[in-house]
């Protein structure tokens, strides 16, 4: 979207298309902010919206998204960090989301924790060094009858184990390593 | 048969073996209720058995405070936290917010007037725990005597009490963390 | 929209159905979708297409059929056969087998008269499984719409309160409290402006129920709270879900969107004065926004912490006005009791605990999934005739229930009856129905330790208790689960329990110590068997103190020296 | 308003039916500890060092938010009170630096006071040693946030008197933390008019005003008093539980 914004000469209509800022994703976000009137109480839909248009939340977009609702910044930032839903760093080229619901728990998720964390050298809830691969820990992704559960890439596999879960994030690995 | 009492320094600055000192001539007087059987300012290696009240200064910052605590503890019948620094771990676990290297470093390289390096392998130096750690973390503890340093007043006060066989009741007055 | 519009529609509808050769119907909840139910529906309707019989036979998605461990699971909606495990090559043969030769795939068929099927009751589930979960038309078609239209143009919002408090519904977020009551004190409220909120924010590890509700029968939600607006005095709904549900939050979108279309939802609701709006407001991962307060702050764009009650959120709630919340399940239970009657409602389950109760059972057990029961069914009839037991060779230890606030129930009250005062009596909660069983391969000290984890995690950080006691309570556990613990670390551990269950402010930490609570109680050995005890004074034998020598040196400190010196 | 009659550890007493449990109690001199609550400023009743009991229900109130009702029979200083009292300062003391011998507000600290109250001799649960951040960017101030309590005072003051909203909290459970504006240095803040009152408000050695030695600083909290009284009790401002 933001490459609308290059080269062609620009007329009026254009100009006015387009968000001051030079970055039309922002006309989105701003379309977000509009239906709720701009108001304070709506922070948690806007966060939401400038995360799935964006990504993850930039001490910049926070900052805009402050302004526009009249709220203090703390504020913005203190709601943005309360919520695990909220990233503020962007996410690694992949997403391994481990379920540690009871049912996944009570049918080993713990050793493929431990597992997957060893062999990324990385934690829970954070991204490799590369910025390959992002960690995360669910809840519970509600598929307990497929226990213990992951979501990796945005599909649901089920029925994991330590060793099937490590073949997944290695295959990403050795992708990289191709590249 | 007079009550056996030993003190000892752990990981601490002395000063409340110092603030022990400043009881002054009532010294003279403990010294007739008691026996002295180890303390840093009685000439005695080894720390003996059978104790009845062993203070004890500092926190537990190295492996010789820790195997010392041991001893301590199977010998003692009453053991003192004595002072902020065995009760809480005070001044000398400030440095726990910090990486254990970088405690060393500071201390032994950066700091270093001459010949900098950090002392270790060598087995007279004590290797520095990852945390200093308060007393009662290592071993039970039967009483807390607050300061930094508790005063001659606090002191006289508990160590009295002990002698008695009984345990101080602090009142809010010698209940005085800082 | 009038209440003969309704019945039209219906008629409409089920005329449509009656028309068809047959439906095939697939589980389109999370579950199944993720063992592959769309790419089944697909070679379903491909083999149908190949037959020329996508006309006659309809295939449609529908909710949790609840045998999830079995997925992708579908049923032949003329003689109700279901199947489980149809992939594509499945699918394409039921078609075949089934619909064009009459001949059922044993294989993959289920027996539905096995008790799994056969021992629920299903009002809350009712349609889940059976129609079209994005078609409102199937759920007018089935009855939908009618309660809320006989309550808006028949009933008093005082006789609708009242027919609650007959039937003797209690909320099934996990407190119980009487439902009835609650919409009596919201409607007495004086304000110009009150809310209904349903509670959506199923946060309890290993539950699932309020998603398959949602995924399944998003409309009777609607009604359910469309009802409740009526009898309170509220024109605005708010459904808090969790992000973590996102085909809920599609269909749930979708419904309302059919619905305002109706003008079932909107303004002059049935032509009457009644006006009443729903929006979604959806949850950003925060298990304490499932408390009450919390839910509200965060519904404002908060930090979800939670406040202290009184005053409770039916006389100042959202933006200050009195505001009615009610779990999914609570609502999904209102339009049948206005259709059935309070007499019919009561009538199931225990006097005290009436009507029926949703569990997700999960964990060590042969048929994971979704189930409905009557209230006061014995817990064994769960595990082992609707469960099938645990899986073989394992031996049945503790069933879980309510989650991280509830408690671990063992084997020798296996008799004990599923209703609220039963399970309080052993520790644990009724919950939001999440029924985890665990099998002789589970430490309890883990089990306790991993809630801790959780509560831990969770913990908004507003109260102290709460704050910094799951910290210390999580250590304790995990010095002791390592076998470093002493009999001293057991003490302080339950007196911080205890002090954490007291003092904090909101139901996530006053019920965190629940599981720790529960599993001392039946499983202390587990915890004991790990301890050791703290070091004390070693007398010497010695009479004479004087003689003693010097103690044990560094180099001989194995604790038991000094008195063989002697 | 209706006047209405209740009793407190023994007392009878009357008081008026919007007061809640800790104003009437401290126009009574019956003691109760708190830590979060601030003549002045909205409560939130997060320390839960004010809870007692009342009779008729198993639960704990905390004195602050809770109103008095006809009848009601309090009890304020009860084993089980004390008790837990004393585990949360331990708690607290447990969570961060709390070490008096080197703050600059030592023997003038609320929380110290407060440990002494309920005879702390020691905490039992082992020391968590968070690393958290000082920032002295602030011409006039430091902020140690390993000697917060996290009682939000100064969040509560900056928004409700002061009007400006610098502090917020970030983070949630034992990560809470409190930030400025977008969690920058407070010397860059760009709401913060340096005002100063977080500094005062502040029960402990956490936000202390620069050029303090250990043990000068004496903070002050009256002054709140008179800015509230002179505003006519905050009409005006939100006062739904801000922090």
């Amino acid at each position: 979207m933001a490459s609308t914004t290059t080269s062609r000469p620009p007329d009026s209509r254009e100009a006015a298309q387009r968000h001051p800022s030079g970055d039309n994703r922002f006309k989105l976000l701003d379309r977000t902010i509009t239906k709720h009137h701009n108001s304070g109480d709506a922070l948690i839909e806007v966060l939401h919206a400038a995360q799935g248009i964006f990504g993850y939340l930039e001490n910049d977009l926070l900052i805009y998204i402050a302004r526009a609702l009249r709220l203090p910044l703390s504020r913005v930032y203190g709601v943005a960090t309360f919520y695990h839903f909220f990233s503020l760093k962007p996410s690694g080229k992949h997403t391994f989301v481990l379920c540690m619901g009871t049912a996944c728990y009570v049918k080993g998720a713990a050793v493929i924790h431990k597992e997957v964390e060893h062999h990324c050298q990385c934690k829970f809830g954070e991204t490799t060094a590369d910025g390959n691969v992002s960690l995360v820990q669910a809840r519970c992704v509600g598929s307990c009858g497929l226990a213990p559960v992951a979501v990796v890439d945005g599909q649901v596999a089920g029925k994991l184990t330590a060793a099937s879960s490590l073949d997944r994030i290695k295959q990403w690995q050795d992708e990289e390593v191709t590249r | 048969m007079k009550p056996r009492v030993a003190t000892v320094w752990l990981g601490g600055c002395s000063g409340c073996h110092m603030s022990f000192l400043d009881m002054d001539e009532r010294l003279i007087e403990l010294a007739g209720r008691m026996d002295l059987v180890y303390s840093p300012i009685a000439d005695v290696k080894e720390f003996p058995r059978d104790v009845d009240v062993t203070l004890v200064e500092g926190a537990v910052t190295n492996d010789e405070n820790e195997e010392m605590a041991h001893i301590i503890r199977r010998n003692s019948r009453f053991v003192v936290s004595f002072g902020d620094c065995a009760v809480s771990g005070n001044v000398t676990a400030l440095r726990n917010g910090f990486d254990k290297e970088d405690v060393l470093r500071r201390a032994y390289v950066e700091l270093a007037d001459v010949d900098p390096q950090i002392p270790r392998d060598h087995p007279t130096i004590a290797e520095l725990m990852a945390k200093a750690r308060p007393l009662h973390e290592i071993i039970p503890v039967d009483a807390f005597l607050h300061g930094c340093p508790p005063t001659a007043d606090q002191i006289w006060f508990a160590v009295s009490e002990l002698l008695e066989g009984r345990m101080p009741a602090f009142s809010p007055v010698y209940l005085r963390y800082g | 929209m009038t209440t003969e519009d309704l019945h039209e529609l219906a008629e409409k509808e089920t005329d449509r159905q009656r028309q068809l050769r047959d439906r095939i119907l697939y589980c389109a909840a999370a579950g199944c979708v993720s063992c592959g139910s769309h790419a089944t529906r697909d070679a379903i309707k491909k083999a149908l297409k190949e037959r020329n019989l996508e006309k006659e036979v309809e295939v449609l998605g529908t909710g949790c059929m609840g045998l999830c461990g079995e997925g992708p699971l579908v049923k032949i909606s003329s003689d109700g056969s279901v199947y489980e495990r149809v992939d594509e090559e499945t699918g394409r043969r039921i078609v075949e087998e089934h619909l064009c030769e009459g001949r059922k795939v044993g294989a993959h068929l289920i027996d539905t008269s096995q008790p799994f099927f056969s021992s629920q009751q299903k009002i809350v589930l009712e349609h889940c499984g059976k129609i079209n979960a994005e078609s409102i038309d199937e759920y007018i078609a089935a009855g939908g719409y009618g309660a809320l239209a006989r309550v808006v143009t028949e009933m008093q919002p005082q006789d609708v309160i009242e027919e609650i408090r007959k039937s003797g519904l209690r909320g099934r977020g996990g407190a119980g409290y009487p439902t009835g009551l609650k919409w009596g004190i919201v409607r007495k409220a004086k304000s110009e402006q009150k809310y209904a909120v349903c509670n959506a924010d199923e946060g309890d590890p290993g539950a699932f129920m309020d998603r398959s509700v949602l995924e399944g029968d998003p409309h009777r939600i609607l009604e359910g709270m469309a009802i409740a607006g009526y009898a309170v005095g509220a024109n605005q709904g708010y459904i808090y879900i969790r992000a973590e549900y996102p085909l809920a939050i599609e269909r749930l979108k979708l419904a309302i969107k059919q619905a305002e279309r109706l003008g079932l939802l909107g303004n002059r609701i049935f032509e009457s004065d009644f006006n009443f709006r729903i929006d979604l407001r959806i949850g950003a991962g925060a298990f304490v926004c499932g408390e009450e307060t919390a839910l509200l702050r965060s519904i404002q764009g908060r930090r979800g912490r939670p406040r202290p009650r009184p005053p409770y959120p039916s006389e100042v709630g959202l933006w200050g006005m009195p505001t009615l919340i009610n779990n999914v399940e609570t609502y999904a239970n209102v339009a049948p009791i206005i259709n059935r009657g309070s007499a019919w409602f009561a009538g199931i389950g225990t006097p005290k605990s009436t009507g029926t109760k949703v569990f997700a059972l999960a964990g060590a057990i042969r048929n994971t999934g979704l189930i409905e029961v009557p209230m006061g069914i014995p817990l064994r009839n769960i595990i082992f005739d609707i469960g099938g037991g645990t899986p073989e060779g394992t031996e049945f230890k503790a069933a879980q229930t309510g989650g991280p606030s509830g408690g671990c129930i063992p084997a020798e009250h296996l008799d004990l009856p599923v209703d609220y005062e039963s399970l309080a009596t052993v520790g644990s909660i009724m919950g939001s129905g999440g029924l985890i069983v665990m099998d002789s391969t589970s430490n309890m000290v883990e089990v306790a330790k991993y809630f801790m984890d959780f509560c831990m995690d969770e913990s908004c950080g507003k109260c102290i208790p709460c704050r910094v006691g799951t910290v210390h309570i999580y250590g304790l556990l995990d010095t002791i689960s390592r076998g470093k613990g002493t009999t001293d670390d057991l003490a302080l551990l339950e007196e911080l329990c205890v002090m954490v269950k007291e003092t904090s402010l909101c139901g996530l930490g006053q019920s965190a110590s629940n599981p720790v609570l529960s599993t001392l109680k039946f499983f202390r050995h587990e915890y004991t068997d790990l301890l050791s005890k703290p070091e004390s004074f070693v007398p010497s034998v010695s009479p004479d103190p004087a003689s003693a020598g010097p103690a044990d040196g560094p180099a001989a400190n194995d604790g038991h020296d000094s008195t063989t010196h002697a | 308003m209706a006047i209405l009659t209740l009793t407190i550890d023994g007392e009878q007493l009357s008081a008026n039916d919007d007061e809640t449990l800790l104003e009437i109690a401290r126009q009574h001199d019956i003691a109760i500890p708190t830590l979060c609550h601030l003549e002045g400023l909205s409560d939130v009743g997060s320390c839960r060092l004010c809870l007692v009991e009342i009779e008729g229900s198993q639960k704990l109130f905390p004195a602050c938010t809770t109103r008095a009702q006809e009848g009601m029979v309090v009890r304020t200083k009860t084993e089980r009170l004390q008790r837990n009292r004393r585990m949360i300062i331990e708690l607290l003391a447990s969570e961060g630096n709390h070490q008096c011998a080197v703050c600059v507000v030592n023997n003038h600290c609320e929380l110290q006071n407060l440990a002494y109250e309920v005879g702390l001799t020691h905490t039992r649960y082992p020391y968590l040693y968070p690393k958290k951040r000082l920032d002295a960017s602030h011409p006039d101030f430091i902020i140690d946030r390993n000697r917060c309590v996290l009682c939000t005072r100064c969040v509560r003051v900056c928004h409700e008197v002061e009007g400006a909203h610098v502090w917020d909290i970030a983070q949630r459970g034992i990560h809470c933390e409190i930030i400025s504006d977008m969690d920058q240095p407070w010397g860059t803040s760009p709401s913060c008019t340096s005002c100063g009152k977080c500094v005062l408000v502040c029960p402990t050695g956490a936000l202390i005003a620069k050029g303090e030695n250990v043990a000068e600083m004496e903070k002050k909290t009256d002054f709140l008093k008179y800015i509230v009284t002179a505003r006519v009790k905050r009409e005006w401002i939100n006062t739904d539980g801000e922090e």
